[in-house]
């Protein structure tokens, strides 16, 4: 393994900013993601229709495409690197399925939950802050878990912009040394000690939640 | 600038040229659907099934592959692949890495749907005399499929989109063409960008629209 | 004065007709039960009180607040109106002082030690103060009732509504809330409107009682006259088979 | 570390066999290799060469062949070589010692030399000016620039892409000041963008050849003797004349074999 | 000669001791009905004698068949041991017919056209003839009960057992189930073993009734006996409660 010991601080660079990368887009994309959840449910039409333009549209097209047009078009009006144009991407694009899934946990929060806080004498916002939104997170946190690992896997894409993320390095030492077969798999423990951790410990949260069900 | 770009970038044969990524698009698209449709049930069903041993082995490397990112899979597979004597065409290596990464994905999803049909239903059914491979053909797969379909549905969209990562290695779907489109001239960026946006969405949002009258049916 | 009015309401469920042409008036300090067979309304009725459901005809007023108008700030009128569901609709991710504390803290902005103060006597009041600690999920049913009571009760409301408090709860626990309830209706300044099945409370507590069927407010009397002579053929039918239950 | 590649066919042997070459090209690169998006097929200098190295090798051998085109990325030709996807490559290749340790290149076929591609207005005039941590250069990833860089602006920032096409887009939208490469290749942007010029002189010596596998000495022989055949012959000056005669600021004749 | 066997049977899950020490002889053509508290472990026995629960000691025969033998072939025993749910457990995604056709035809390879007249005869019997095309999700409770009976008795089996089948019902649907069960009672050769609270059923019908606590046989008495003075202490007082209710 001289490769992993040549080349281990291009990898550990790679591996910060994958993390970097993937710990922004996911607050970015949970901000958004609970802000979208919310319009699609308020009662004004307009806002509903709104977050639920947001939310098919990011659906439904590639990362990739997104994250071109942050790195060759918004940032010839707006500065901003591969790195950055790459986690923009990231968090947009998450945060679509980021707002089904609180969507999906507000719903099956027990409607009775929000009457009795407006009954209580406290505003929407108050009851979804205090009441709603807490249960909801709860509800779908293995779901959020989930998100949270696909957010990990596909800031790989910031190697198409010259993110110097984990994929990024990974390329480029592939290229330097032609040991592709090495470096990939390399790169894969990397990812894999993010990623498979907190995998198994969805699936623990999971099953836990079934069961108290 | 932009709106000369709009004009000139879909000449008639830039856009065939594009029609053609779209067919690769959907040609890989469709056999990686097949593919991971079948080896992702088997793996499922395997992991559902408890199997000593070999159940627990096939799941821990179901979860390797489902936990790690298409992107390098994609690599992998062409790129590294060859070093142990394997070569493959630039077609087939992308469907084999979409195919094999998608199976994980939606092995998932039917142990989980597996694990949805009532205790119950496999009680009655042996209890009925039926065997353990009788149940599981008869009653419990079609059962667990029916509520498999929506979320299948949103991983086959996710397949869709991911076909654009095989960009990577030059396949030259759609993505790939757009870029090459661009850079006769890169007024035709922004067009150009717009159009293959347009195009992937409309072909995942029928699918979700697929996806969202079937759980109406189904419900 | 009166607390709460009622004038030629109507409401739809989109096509369906859930109140008929409404007209109905509690004065401040009264203690009212109303009652009804099921899908009569009484549900509806009490909901549309505290804004929960809307109406579309006819004028509402609510201590002052006219609730058809879309300029009345809801959010100000429900700090003056309480409401005790059937299913309690606790806050399940809050402990029994926290759901008592929340809604003065957030919406009366009270003094966060005067908050404890008072939460802790209102649970004392309703024998709950040995549970402040626990969530929801560790009560039963009459104790979850008797903290909804108190979570009510903490925002100081003129009127209180209650729809069916104890039809969900074991019957060794229905003793505790309606002795809960009798306490509050003592208070002769608290306006108390009540969907209940037990008539013995109706009977005991009751100034007045209304019986509604099909959307219709059919009978508004006082307790004794309903209970001795009820002019309406179908409240005597109501009245014979709940009694007989 | 590359192995050593005995296990691989002879390439002669296979692209007689099968009576046709498999030409790894590229299809961002003006002038060089453009895809064609009517015919779905590269244009450009190297696809031209590679016919004409097809054409002479089967009158050589008296095998008829025919020659086949795949698209390849600067990243992705090195590993198509090794993985016998591609029999060769015409792709504006640099002849490197650290390359040639695992592939084979025949003799030269293009002349060029590392530069940059600048905005007009930048007030950059050569590699040296830019070494500074305030600017970026825009390379593709595994290209010889990625690594020449470093020697001759150490301070400035490095972003690498996956291809030229994202490159010259990134370079346009600002993501870096310069974008450097092989003057050849960079001629091709600045006909196209007359915003954009080469600064300087080329800063290294790198002439392009023809690559195939490792241990290939047969096809590299064949295809040495097919390059120096076109030479004589002016079918080479022919295509010099055809793609390089109208580039501006370029001595075309400069590039004629003598 | 007997149908089931307990001899000296120990179950366990995981550390909790769920049969004790169980000694039980059912013979071919009895009627049995099991009782006992809630966790006696009556659900466990049942589910033991036609395998969806192993046992971890003793010897259990069932109709010659060694359950405790791994070489023995759980699928060819089944053949001969019908069961009846208290959830009923019928195939939801097939119709009623379907639930009834599809284990004979795979299991016992039964003739199409004769496993279509069997399985109508069945459903005409149980009151369902005319339900035949429905999905389990459109019958009532009642219905969907008497259709896994149905089910059942279509692979003719020597023995039936049925945990709780009334117990999930409305009441207005016992009748009709219990009606059913107490046919198949009739016919002399068939061992049936019954857990119910319905004791009404149990005096009419059963020649034998085992009273379970804690996991064990505590009275095993003929239906007589056992109503008039039952031995076990535990079971008079089991008896009172669930007579008063
Ligand atoms: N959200 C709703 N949408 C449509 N119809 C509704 C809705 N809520 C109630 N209804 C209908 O309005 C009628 C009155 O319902 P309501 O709940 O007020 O009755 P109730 O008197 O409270 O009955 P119960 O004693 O069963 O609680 C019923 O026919 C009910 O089906
Ligand atoms: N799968 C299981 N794992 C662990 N314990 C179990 C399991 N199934 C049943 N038990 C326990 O075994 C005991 C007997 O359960 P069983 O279901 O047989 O009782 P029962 O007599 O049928 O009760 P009921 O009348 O409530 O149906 C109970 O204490 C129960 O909690
Ligand atoms: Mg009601
Ligand atoms: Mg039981």
């Amino acid at each position: 393994m001289n490769l992993l010991q040549d080349n281990f601080p291009t990898f550990l660079q790679g591996f910060g900013y994958t993390l970097l990368s993937s710990v922004i887009a996911l607050v970015g994309s949970m901000i958004l993601g609970t802000g979208f959840a919310i319009m699609q449910i308020v009662p004004q039409k307009w806002a509903r229709k709104i977050g639920n333009v947001y939310v098919q549209v990011f659906r439904n097209i590639p990362l990739l495409i997104i994250t071109f047009f942050f790195f060759l078009v918004v940032s010839k009006y707006i500065k901003m690197s591969g790195f950055t144009s790459g986690t923009v991407a990231l968090m947009l694009y998450t945060s679509a399925f980021i707002a089904e899934t609180v969507r999906a946990g507000i719903l099956s929060v027990d409607s009775g939950q929000m009457e009795g806080a407006r009954a209580n004498g406290l505003s929407f916002a108050q009851a979804m802050q205090h009441i709603v939104l807490p249960q909801a997170f709860r509800i779908s946190l293995p779901s959020l878990g989930n998100q949270f690992i696909n957010l990990v896997k596909n800031s790989s894409i910031l190697a198409f912009v010259g993110g110097l993320d984990l994929m990024y390095q990974g390329n480029m030492v592939a290229a330097n040394t032609f040991d592709t077969f090495s470096t990939y798999i390399i790169v894969a423990i990397f990812y894999l000690v993010i990623t498979l951790p907190l995998s198994y410990y969805m699936q623990h949260l999971e099953r836990k939640l079934k069961h108290a069900a | 600038m932009v709106t000369l770009g709009i004009f000139s970038a879909f000449t008639p044969q830039n856009v065939l040229y594009l029609l053609g990524g779209l067919g690769i698009t959907v040609g890989v698209s469709v056999i990686s659907v097949i593919l991971s449709l079948i080896f992702g049930s088997v793996v499922g069903i395997i992991q559902f099934e408890r199997l000593p041993f070999f159940s627990k082995f096939v799941g821990t490397i179901n979860n390797v592959i489902r936990n790690l990112p298409l992107l390098l899979i994609i690599f992998f597979v062409y790129f590294a692949l060859p070093k142990i004597g394997i070569h493959l065409p630039i077609f087939w290596a992308t469907v084999i890495a979409m195919s094999t990464f998608e199976s994980a994905m939606l092995a998932e999803i039917v142990r989980g749907g597996l694990e949805s049909v009532d205790i119950g239903q496999f009680e009655g059914a042996r209890a009925n005399g039926l065997s353990n491979m009788q149940t599981m053909i008869y009653i419990i797969l079609p059962q667990a499929y029916k509520r498999m379909i929506p979320p299948i549905i949103s991983q086959l969209i996710s397949l869709v989109k991911d076909t654009s990562l095989a960009l990577g290695i030059v396949l030259a779907e759609m993505t790939y063409r757009g870029q090459i489109v661009y850079a006769q001239n890169s007024t035709y960026i922004i067009p150009v960008l717009i159009a293959i946006t347009l195009v992937y969405f409309l072909l995942n949002y029928g699918l979700s629209l697929i996806a969202r009258w079937a759980d109406h049916k189904l419900a | 004065m009166s607390m709460i009015e009622f004038k030629n309401v109507e409401k739809y469920y989109g096509d369906f007709h859930a109140l008929k042409h409404v007209n109905l008036k509690i004065d401040e300090g009264e203690t009212v039960v109303l009652i009804g067979p099921s899908g009569s309304g009484k549900s509806t009725l009490i909901r549309t009180i505290n804004g929960l459901e809307e109406i579309q005809e006819g004028q509402l007023l609510v201590n002052g607040f006219d609730l058809h108008d879309p300029k009345t700030d809801m959010n100000r009128m429900r700090k003056n109106v309480g409401m005790v569901f059937q299913h309690f609709n606790l806050y399940d991710n809050k402990t029994t002082l926290e759901n008592v504390m929340l809604a003065p803290r957030l919406v009366l902005k009270r003094d966060e030690a005067e908050n404890k103060k008072i939460a802790m006597e209102l649970l004392e009041k309703v024998g709950l103060a040995d549970k402040a600690a626990n969530m929801p999920s560790e009560l039963s049913g009459g104790q979850k009732q008797r903290a909804a009571i108190a979570r009510s009760l903490a925002m100081r409301p003129k009127a209180l509504l209650f729809d069916e408090p104890t039809s969900a709860l074991d019957p060794e626990m229905v003793g505790d809330v309606l002795d809960v309830m009798r306490d509050i209706a003592k208070d002769s300044s608290m306006t108390m409107l009540v969907v209940t099945h037990e008539m013995s409370f109706a009977k005991a507590v009751a100034d007045r009682v209304i019986f509604m069927a099909d959307g219709e407010v059919l009978e508004d009397s006082t307790t004794r006259e309903f209970f001795e002579k009820p002019k309406e053929v179908r409240a005597q039918k109501f009245l014979s088979q709940v009694e007989h239950h | 570390t590359a192995k050593k590649n005995e296990e691989h066919q002879d390439t002669l042997a296979r692209v007689e066999k099968l009576g046709r070459i498999v030409w790894g090209v590229k299809a961002d690169t003006r002038l060089f290799g453009l895809m064609d998006t009517k015919t779905g097929i590269s244009q450009g200098f190297d696809i031209d060469i590679a016919r004409a190295i097809t054409v002479q090798i089967s009158k050589q051998t008296g095998v008829p062949m025919s020659a086949e085109f795949v698209p390849v990325s600067s990243s992705s030709k090195m590993q198509l070589i090794k993985n016998t996807n591609i029999d060769g490559s015409v792709s504006t290749m640099t002849i490197t010692p650290e390359r040639e340790k695992i592939i084979d290149f025949t003799n030269q076929y293009f002349d060029a030399g590392q530069s940059i591609l600048v905005k007009k207005d930048s007030g950059i005039r050569s590699i040296k000016d830019m070494n500074s941590s305030k600017y970026t250069v825009i390379v593709v990833v595994g290209t010889t620039a990625a690594t020449e860089l470093k020697k001759f602006a150490p301070k400035a920032k490095m972003l690498a892409v996956q291809d030229y096409a994202t490159g010259m887009q990134a370079l346009k939208s600002g993501q870096g000041q310069a974008m450097s490469t092989d003057n050849a290749i960079l001629y091709g942007f600045a006909t196209e963008n007359p915003e954009y010029h080469i600064a300087g002189k080329a800063f290294t010596h790198g002439p392009y050849g023809i690559a195939f596998d490792n241990n290939q000495k047969p096809m590299i022989d064949e295809t040495n003797k097919a390059l120096a055949t076109i030479k004589e012959n002016g079918v080479y000056n022919k295509l010099v004349k055809k793609w390089f005669s109208n580039v501006p600021g370029l001595d075309w004749h400069s590039l004629e074999a003598k």
